[in-house]
C-alpha cells in the first residue's frame, strides 16, 4: 500500500522516500513502513512525528499514537479497532475496511480500501495516480485483480467523502 | 504382561492442557493426534494466532477419545501442550 | 491424574520466536529432554552461530556460547579442549555447516573432537530469508534461485554427512527428521547416542536433521511435514551414516 | 521525470551495476543486503554473459571476484560488516594486485553480530584499510537514490581507471529505502575502455602474470611507492564532497550518508530560528575531502561531526582541519538513527554554547 | 640423430628455485608437456596460490594469476566463469587445498565448475619450514609434531579426493604419484585426461599427485622416492577415485 | 645474569606465553612466525592441560581462541600479515564478547601475499580495528628481546583485567632475532584471576550467555558506549612510551619497534656531532602515547616520524600534537630496513633544513 | 611389426646431455637408469652441487650403453637432460 | 657458529644480538646471520657495516666484501675461497678450515675450527666461554662430539696465533 502511493506520488513529481520495515521482521514484530513526500527535498527517512498514520492493527495503534506530529491524522481499521484514542490532539478516520472488504467480495482489498480513504482525505496524490501506479506493479497480474483493486479504491474513498467516517 | 495391557488400552483416558499464548496455530498438533481431539479456537490470541483447543467432547465415539498418547505434545513446536492421563 | 508431557527442565519459559511449525522449535525440545535424561544439563555447554537459531540461548537453560556464522565447530572446540569433562554441543543450520562452516566442520571432525554436532538442515537460509543454502534440493525456488535451483547454475545440493563420514575422526553420524512422531522420537534417540557418545569419549559426533521452514517454503507446517516426507527424504535418505560406538572404545 | 523508477537502494545498485557493465556478481547473504544478491541473481541471468554466484562464503566470493577481474570482467560483491571483515584478505589482494572491483558494504550494528540496524562503524575499516599492508581502497557514500545509481556507476569507472577496488559504503536503511531514481542507460560492453593486462589466455602475446608476491624487499618498497603514487594521485583528483548553505555559515556540520540526510533535516530547522548553521557532507570517504574542509576552514572556526558510530570520521576532520577549528563530536552508534530534532537540539545548544549568535568582532 | 626429449614448449628457461629432487619440478613440466600436446597452452590460465609453488608463474609460460593461500579454486571460477572457452586450472599444495582451502575445493567441486585442480599431496607445509598437513600421516615427524603425528593430538590424516568424490560436480579424480617411471607417466595421462575433460566441458576434474618433498622429509631424493612407494601409497592409494568421462557428456 | 637465555623472538613469546598460563594456543603456519607456533607445538604438549591445536586455517585458529576464552583459558593465536586479515571477524567477536585474548602479528611486507622480511605495514589493522564495528584493541609494541618477555606477561594480564584482545604487534626480524632474556618465573594457574563470567556448565549458578547479538539499537547502543568507556578507561591507564635524551631535544624522532631501534641507533650517531636529537618510542600503539606526545611537545617543536610503511602511525602523531608541531615524516615500506646511517643522514638534513642548529631566539 | 622392433632393439644407441648448471645433483637420474650410465661428477657447479654426468664410456658391456630410453630426462625434476638417439 | 658466538659474549656479560637469516632461504639463497655484540644497548640488529665477517663460500665473500667497515677483518675458509680480496682497507686472516677439520678427524668441524680462529684472534670473548656455551648447546650429544669440537677450536686458535695465516 505504502508503495502503490509513493510511487503515485512520485508519478506527480514530487519527491518520495519510501522506507520498508526490514531484517528480522519475518519472526514476529509489527511490519510497518514510511513514505515521505515532499515537494522539497526529502531529508530524514524515517518520519519521527509523522503526519499521517494508517493503522491496521492494535499493537500498532499502540505505537504509533505516540509519535505523532501534533494535529496529524490517523486512518484506523475500525474493523479490527473498534476503540478510541488516547491523545486528543489528533484526528481519527476510521474506516471498516474489513466490513467493505467484505462488501466488495475480497478480504485481500482492505489495503486497498484503506489507501482509497487516505487518498481522498489527504489529497496527497490522486486516486488517478495511485490507479497508474497500480497498473505497473500489478502488471503480471490479471485484469480481474486490477478491477477489484479498483473497486476497492472507490468504495474507500466513497467512504469518506460521504463523510462517514 | 502384554495382555494385561491390551485389556487396559480401551480404558485408558487422558486430557491436554493447551497454553493459548504459546500456541502459534500450527496446527500440527491436529495432525499428528490420531483421535482428532483438537480443533482450531475461533479466536485469536495476543499475538494474533488462531490457537489450537482440546475438544474435551467429541461427538464421534471411536476416534473421539484422547488416550493420551501424548503425539501432539511430542510434535508442537512450541512446547504449548501438557499431556495427563486420567 | 499423572502428568505425562511436561516442559523439560533445560527450557527456559520464554516463548519461542520461531515461525509457526519451525522444526528448530522442535529440536531445541528434544535437546532439553536429552540434557535432563542424561543428566548433563549442568555441564553443558552450547554453541549456537548466526542464523534462525542464534537466539538458542534465550532458551535452552545452560551455558551458552555464541559463535560467528560458521565457526561453531572451531568455538566449541575451544571449549571442549580447555574443559574437556564438559559436554560440548554446537547447534548448527545447513547454511553454516554447509557452506561458510565447510572447513570447521569437516576439520574438527577430522582431528575426532569429542564434541556433539546437531546439524539442523532445512534446505535453505532461513534467518536470513530464504536464500539457496548448500543443501537445497534441485528445482525448489528460493530467493536466490528464481525459477528453481538448477545444477548447471547453482551447483548441487552437497551430502555434507557423508563426506564427514570419510574422515577419520567421525564417529557417529545420522541423518533424522522431525516431520513425524515417530522421526521425532527417533531423532531424541540419535541425539542421545550422540551425547553419549561424547561422554564415552568416542570423538566426533553429529545428527543430521531435517526440519521444515514453513515460512521460506511457502508451505504449511503441514505441507511442509508432507514435503520433507515426499521429496526431502529422497534427496536426504535417513539413516545411520556411520557409527562406531560399538563396542569397546 | 517520467522516467524515474521507485527503487530499494540495494536494488538500485544492482541494476546500476549490470547497466554499468558488470557481468559477475558473487556475494553471500546477510542482512541488511540480502536483496542486493536476490536481484542480481535474477538479472544477471538475463544478461548475455552474465555470471551469479552465490558462493559457499564471503572469502570465497571475493576471491571470484579476483578471478573474474584477472579475466578482465567488471566485477562486484556486496556484504555486511562481518562479512566484509572477513572479505579483508582478499581486499589487500585486489589492492596489491591492482585489479578493478566493487565491493558494497551495507554496514549494520558491530562489533560481532551487533544487529542490522543502520549504523556507521565500519567507517575506519573501509578508509584505513581494514587488511594488512599499505593500501587505500577509493570510498564512496551516497545518502541518496539518485546517487546511488551515479556514484555505482563511478566506482565501476574508478575501478577500471585506477585498478582499484571500490567499496560503496551504505547502511541497511540506505539499501532498503526506495526513491525514485533516473536509471543511467545501459552501456554496451564493447565500449568498456580496453584492458591490456587481463589473463586470457597468451595467444600472439606473451604471457602474463598477475601476483602480489614480491620477495625482493627493493621491489616489493617499489611497488608499495608506486601503489602510493596512484594514491596521492586519486587524493588530489577524486575528492567529492556536497555543501549546503555553508556560504554564511559559523557551524558547520559534517556528516555522511544517513547521517548527513539528518543532519540536514536539522540545519534547515535550525535555520528557521534562523542558526547559521551548514553541511558539509562527503561523497568520497577516502579520498577525503579535504580541500572542501580547507575551503570551509577559512571561514568557519566550529565544527560539529556527527555519525551514527562513536566517532571515526572525525579524526579526518581533525586531520584535515590541522586543529585550527573547533571539532565536536555526536556519535549514536549501534543502529540509532537519530531523528533531525535532536540533531536540531545538539546543533542549537553548542552554538549557543559557543557564542555563535553573536556578530564576530 | 634425433632429439627424443627437451624442454616443453610451455616451460620458460628459468631454472627451478625447487630444491633438489622436488616433485613440483616434474610436475610443472608434465603440465608443460600436456599443454603443449592437447595444444592449449595459449588459452591456458593457471592458479597458484601461495606454496613452494606460489612462483610457478617463473616457470609456466602461459598466462599466470596468484591466488590467496587457499583460495585458487574461487580465482579460478571467476576467470571460468567470466572466459568459458579459455582453459584453466589451479595447483595447489596439500596444505592449500585441504587445510585453508578445503571449502572452495569442496564447494567449486559440487558447483561442478569446469576447471582442472591439480594437487600436490607431498605430505606436508613446504614453504613454510616443514609443518605438518591435513595429509601428513600418522607418525610422519614435521616441525609441528614432534615425535611424529599421532590421532589423538594431532588429528587424523584427510582423504580429500575420496570427499570431493562424493559431490555431483566432480567428474574426474584420480590420485597418482611420480616417484617412478612409471608413475610420473601415469600422471601425465591423468593430467591429460584431466584437460581433456575440461576441454570437452564435462565439469571438475582434479589430479592428485603424491610427490616427494625430500627436503622437509629429510630424505634423500631418492629415499623419497622410496617413502612413497612404501608407506605414502599405503595411506593414499593410487587409483582413479571418480571417473564420469565416459560416454556422451 | 647467568639466567638469561639467549632466545629468538618468537620462542620468548611462546615460552612467556605458556610461563603467563596460557594454555591454549591454535594457530596456522605463516612466515615469518612460524618458529612461535613450532615451540608451542612442543612446549604446550609438556604442560599439564596445555592444547596445542595446528588449525585447518587462520579462522578456525581464533574462533579456537575464542572458545578456549569462552571456558577461561588463558589463549593465544598468531599470525603475520594476511592470516591477520582473515582472523578481523574474529577479533571483531572478542572485542564485542569482552573476552580476553593475545594475538600476536608478525608484520611481513604486504599488501597481498608481499614478501616476509620486516615491515610495519599493518599499523592501521591493528589499531583502527580492521574488523567491523565500533571496537579497539590493545596493541604493544615491544622491540627489544626483553621486552618480548615483558610485554607478553603484560598482554596476558591487561587482557583478562580489560576483557578485551591484545594485540602484540612485531616484525619478522624481532621474531627471529635472539637477545639474552631473563625470562619470567612460571605462575601457577590457581595465582591466576578469577572470573565469573566463564562457560563451563551451570552447576549451582543460572546458567550463563556469551554473545554479540543485541539486536535492539537501543541496547547496542548500550553495549558500543560501554565499550567505548572501557576503551577511554584503557586509554588513560595504559600509555606507555620510552624516552631516550628527549630533555634537551630539539628535534624528537617517534618510532616504534625494529624502526625505533635503528632510530636510537642514529640519533646516537647525530649526537656524537652535537645534534640535538631525542627518540619518543611508543610501547602501546593503542591507546596511543598521547600524553608523552603532549609533554615532549611542550619543548619541541619538530618531530620526525619514522616507519617501515608509507605512514601510519603519522597520523596518531598529528592527532596527539594537534598540529602544533611540525611533523616530518620518512617511511620505508616493503621490507627494506633501513640503516641507522641513513636515518642519521635524514635526521641531520632535516635538523639544518629546519636551523635547529641555532640557538632558539 | 613387434618383432622387427625386438629384433633392432640391441642396435638402440643414444646420448644425453646433462646442462650441468640446471642439475642439483639429486641423483634421480642414475636412480631411474636401467643401464647405470649416469654418475655424479667429482666437481661442484656454480650453484653448488655436485651435478650428474653422462657416462660415456661405461666399463661393463651389458648395462653399460645408452639406449636413448629417456628414463633419466622423465624422471629428472630439473629438465637437465636433454636425450637423443644417435 | 654465531649461536655459539653469541650466548659466549652474552655469558661474559655483554649485550648481544643475533640474527639468523630467515624465511624462503631453504630454496636457495646465501644464507648468513648477523652477531652484534657491545657494552651498551645494540640498536640495529642488521650490520650494515660490520668489524668482522667470517666467509665460508664465494657468494658470501662477493657480498660482504662490500659492506664491511673500513679497517674491518674477514675470516675467510681458504680450503673453500683460495682468491684474494679486492679492497685493501681489510684485513684478511685465512684459515684452511677444511684441511685442518680433515686433521682433526670430521668435516663437521669446520664452523669450530672458524670459530676458535675468530675468538683467538679478536678476544670479543674467550675460548672458555665458547666452550661452556658449546656444552650447553650440545647438551643432548654424546661427549665425544664435545671432544672433538673443543679440539677443533683448539687447532683453530692454535692456527692463528702460531701468525699462520
Ligand atoms: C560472516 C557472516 N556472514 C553471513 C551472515 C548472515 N547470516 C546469518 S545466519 C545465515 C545463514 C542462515 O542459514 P542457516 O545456517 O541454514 O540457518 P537457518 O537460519 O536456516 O536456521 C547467514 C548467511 C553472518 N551473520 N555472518
Ligand atoms: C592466509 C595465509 N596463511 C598462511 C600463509 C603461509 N603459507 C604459505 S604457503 C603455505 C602452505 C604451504 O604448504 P602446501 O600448500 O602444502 O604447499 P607446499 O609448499 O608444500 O608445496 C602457508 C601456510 C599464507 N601465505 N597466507
Ligand atoms: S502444535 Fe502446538 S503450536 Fe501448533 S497448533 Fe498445536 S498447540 Fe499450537
Ligand atoms: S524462517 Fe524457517 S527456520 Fe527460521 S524460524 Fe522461520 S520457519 Fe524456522
Ligand atoms: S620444500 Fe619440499 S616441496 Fe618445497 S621446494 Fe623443497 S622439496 Fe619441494
Ligand atoms: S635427475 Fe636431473 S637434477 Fe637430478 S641429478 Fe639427474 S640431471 Fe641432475
Amino acid at each position: 500500500m505504502g508503495y502503490v502511493f509513493a510511487v503515485a506520488a512520485m508519478k506527480d513529481g514530487k519527491n518520495v522516500t519510501y522506507l520498508p520495515s526490514y531484517g528480522a521482521e519475518m519472526r514476529g514484530g509489527t511490519a510497518n513502513c514510511t513514505v515521505a513526500v515532499s515537494d522539497d527535498e526529502i531529508f530524514s527517512p524515517v518520519a519521527s512525528t509523522p503526519d499521517y498514520a494508517v493503522i491496521m492493527n492494535k499493537p500498532s495503534l499502540a505505537k504509533y499514537e505516540n509519535m505523532m506530529k501534533s494535529g496529524g491524522m490517523l486512518f484506523i481499521n475500525s474493523s479490527i479497532i473498534p476503540q478510541g484514542l488516547f491523545r486528543s490532539d489528533l484526528a481519527a478516520v476510521r474506516i471498516p475496511a474489513n466490513d467493505i472488504a467484505r462488501e466488495v467480495g475480497s478480504d485481500r482489498v482492505v489495503n486497498m480500501i484503506m489507501l482509497g480513504a487516505f487518498t481522498e482525505k489527504t489529497r496527497l496524490t490522486s486516486l488517478e495516480s495511485i490507479i497508474s501506479s497500480l497498473q505497473e506493479n500489478v502488471k503480471a497480474k490479471s485484469a480481474s485483480v486490477m478491477k477489484l483493486n479498483k473497486k476497492a479504491l472507490y468504495r474507500g474513498a466513497e467512504y469518506v467523502s460521504r463523510g462517514n467516517e | 504382561m502384554s495382555k494385561t495391557r491390551r485389556e487396559k488400552a480401551p480404558s485408558r483416558r487422558g486430557h491436554i492442557i493447551i497454553d493459548r499464548e504459546l500456541c502459534k496455530g500450527c496446527a500440527l498438533c491436529i495432525y499428528a493426534c490420531p483421535r482428532q481431539v483438537i480443533g482450531i479456537s475461533d479466536s485469536l490470541n495476543e499475538k494474533g494466532y488462531y490457537p489450537a483447543e482440546f475438544i474435551e467432547a467429541p461427538d464421534s465415539h471411536n476416534n473421539g477419545r484422547c488416550t493420551a498418547c501424548g503425539f501432539c505434545a511430542i510434535t508442537c513446536p512450541d512446547v504449548a501442550i501438557e499431556v495427563y492421563r486420567d | 491424574m499423572k502428568q505425562i508431557f511436561q516442559r523439560p527442565k533445560y527450557l527456559k519459559k520464554t516463548p519461542f520466536h520461531y515461525c509457526p511449525g519451525c522444526g528448530h522449535s522442535i529440536i531445541h525440545r528434544l535437546i532439553a529432554e536429552v540434557l535432563e535424561e542424561l543428566d548433563i544439563g549442568d555441564i553443558a555447554v552450547g554453541v549456537p552461530p548466526a542464523g534462525c537459531a542464534v537466539l538458542a540461548y534465550d532458551y535452552l537453560d545452560v551455558d551458552m556460547g555464541e559463535a560467528a556464522h560458521g565457526r561453531s565447530p572451531a568455538v566449541a572446540t575451544g571449549i571442549k579442549r580447555t574443559l574437556p569433562d564438559r559436554i560440548v554441543f554446537s547447534y548448527q543450520g545447513d547454511g553454516d555447516i554447509a557452506a561458510i562452516g565447510t572447513a570447521e566442520t569437516i576439520h574438527s571432525a577430522n582431528r575426532g573432537e569429542n564434541i556433539t554436532v546437531i546439524f539442523v538442515n532445512n534446505g535453505c537460509y532461513g534467518m536470513t530469508g530464504g536464500q539457496m543454502a548448500p543443501t537445497t534440493i534441485l528445482e525448489q525456488e528460493t530467493t536466490t534461485t528464481p525459477g528453481g535451483r538448477s545444477a548447471a547454475h547453482h551447483g548441487h545440493p552437497i551430502d555434507l554427512s557423508e563426506m564427514i563420514a570419510i574422515t577419520h575422526g567421525s564417529v557417529y553420524i545420522e541423518r533424522t527428521s522431525v516431520h513425524s512422531v515417530k522421526h521425532i522420537l527417533g531423532t531424541k534417540k540419535a541425539l542421545k547416542k550422540a551425547f553419549n557418545c561424547q561422554m564415552e569419549g568416542r570423538g566426533f559426533s553429529m545428527v543430521e536433521i531435517l526440519s521444515p521452514c514453513p515460512t521460506n517454503w511457502k508451505l504449511s507446517p503441514i505441507d511442509s511435514f508432507r514435503r520433507i516426507e515426499k521429496e526431502i527424504t529422497k534427496a536426504y535418505p535417513l539413516k545411520v551414516i556411520k557409527d562406531l560406538t560399538i563396542g569397546e572404545k | 521525470m517520467t522516467d524515474k523508477v521507485l527503487m530499494r537502494g540495494t536494488h538500485v545498485i544492482a541494476e546500476t551495476a549490470i547497466r554499468a557493465g558488470c557481468r559477475f556478481y558473487a556475494g553471500y547473504p546477510i542482512t541488511p543486503q540480502n536483496e542486493l544478491a536476490e536481484y542480481m541473481s535474477g538479472a544477471m541471468l538475463k544478461t548475455d554473459e552474465g555470471t551469479f554466484i552465490q558462493a559457499e562464503s564471503e572469502i570465497a566470493a571475493v576471491n571470484m571476484v579476483i578471478g573474474a577481474s584477472m579475466a578482465g570482467a567488471r566485477a562486484m560483491t556486496s556484504s555486511s560488516s562481518p562479512g566484509i571483515s572477513l572479505k579483508q584478505e582478499g581486499i589487500s589482494f585486489l589492492a596489491a594486485q591492482e585489479l578493478p572491483a566493487v565491493i558494497v558494504n551495507a554496514m549494520r550494528g558491530g562489533p560481532g553480530l551487533g544487529n542490522i540496524a543502520p549504523t556507521q562503524g565500519d567507517y575506519f575499516q573501509a578508509t584505513r584499510g581494514g587488511g594488512h599492508g599499505d593500501y587505500r581502497t577509493i570510498v564512496l557514500a551516497p545518502a541518496k537514490g539518485q546517487e546511488l545509481a551515479d556514484l555505482t556507476i563511478k566506482a565501476f569507472d574508478y575501478a577500471d581507471h585506477y585498478r582499484s577496488p571500490v567499496i560503496i559504503l551504505i547502511d541497511g536503511m540506505m539499501g532498503q529505502m526506495m526513491e525514485p531514481v533516473l536509471l543511467p542507460e545501459p552501456l554496451q560492453l564493447s565500449d568498456l575502455p580496453f584492458k591490456d593486462w587481463i589473463l586470457d589466455g597468451a595467444r600472439r602475446r606473451p604471457s602474463r602474470i598477475i601476483r602480489s608476491l614480491i620477495l625482493d624487499p627493493a621491489l616489493e618498497e617499489e611497488h608499495n611507492w608506486k601503489l602510493y603514487r596512484k594514491y596521492e594521485n586519486i587524493s588530489r583528483e577524486l575528492q567529492i564532497a556536497e555543501t549546503y548553505q555553508t556560504d554564511d555559515a559559523r557551524l558547520v556540520v559534517v556528516a555522511y550518508g544517513t547521517a548527513a540526510r539528518i543532519a540536514k533535516g536539522a540545519i534547515k530547522r535550525v535555520r528557521e530560528i534562523g542558526l547559521k548553521v551548514g553541511l558539509l557532507r562527503p561523497l568520497t570517504l577516502w579520498p577525503f575531502p579535504v580541500k572542501a574542509m580547507e575551503e570551509a576552514s577559512r571561514f568557519v572556526k566550529e565544527f560539529l561531526v556527527y555519525e551514527m558510530s562513536t566517532g571515526q570520521m572525525v579524526e579526518d576532520i581533525r586531520l584535515a582541519l590541522k586543529h585550527r577549528s573547533e571539532v565536536h563530536f555526536h556519535g549514536r552508534p549501534g543502529g540509532i538513527v537519530s531523528t533531525p530534532d535532536e540533531i536540531a537540539k545538539i546543533i542549537t545548544s553548542l552554538y549557543y554554547r559557543r557564542g555563535l549568535e553573536e556578530e564576530p568582532g
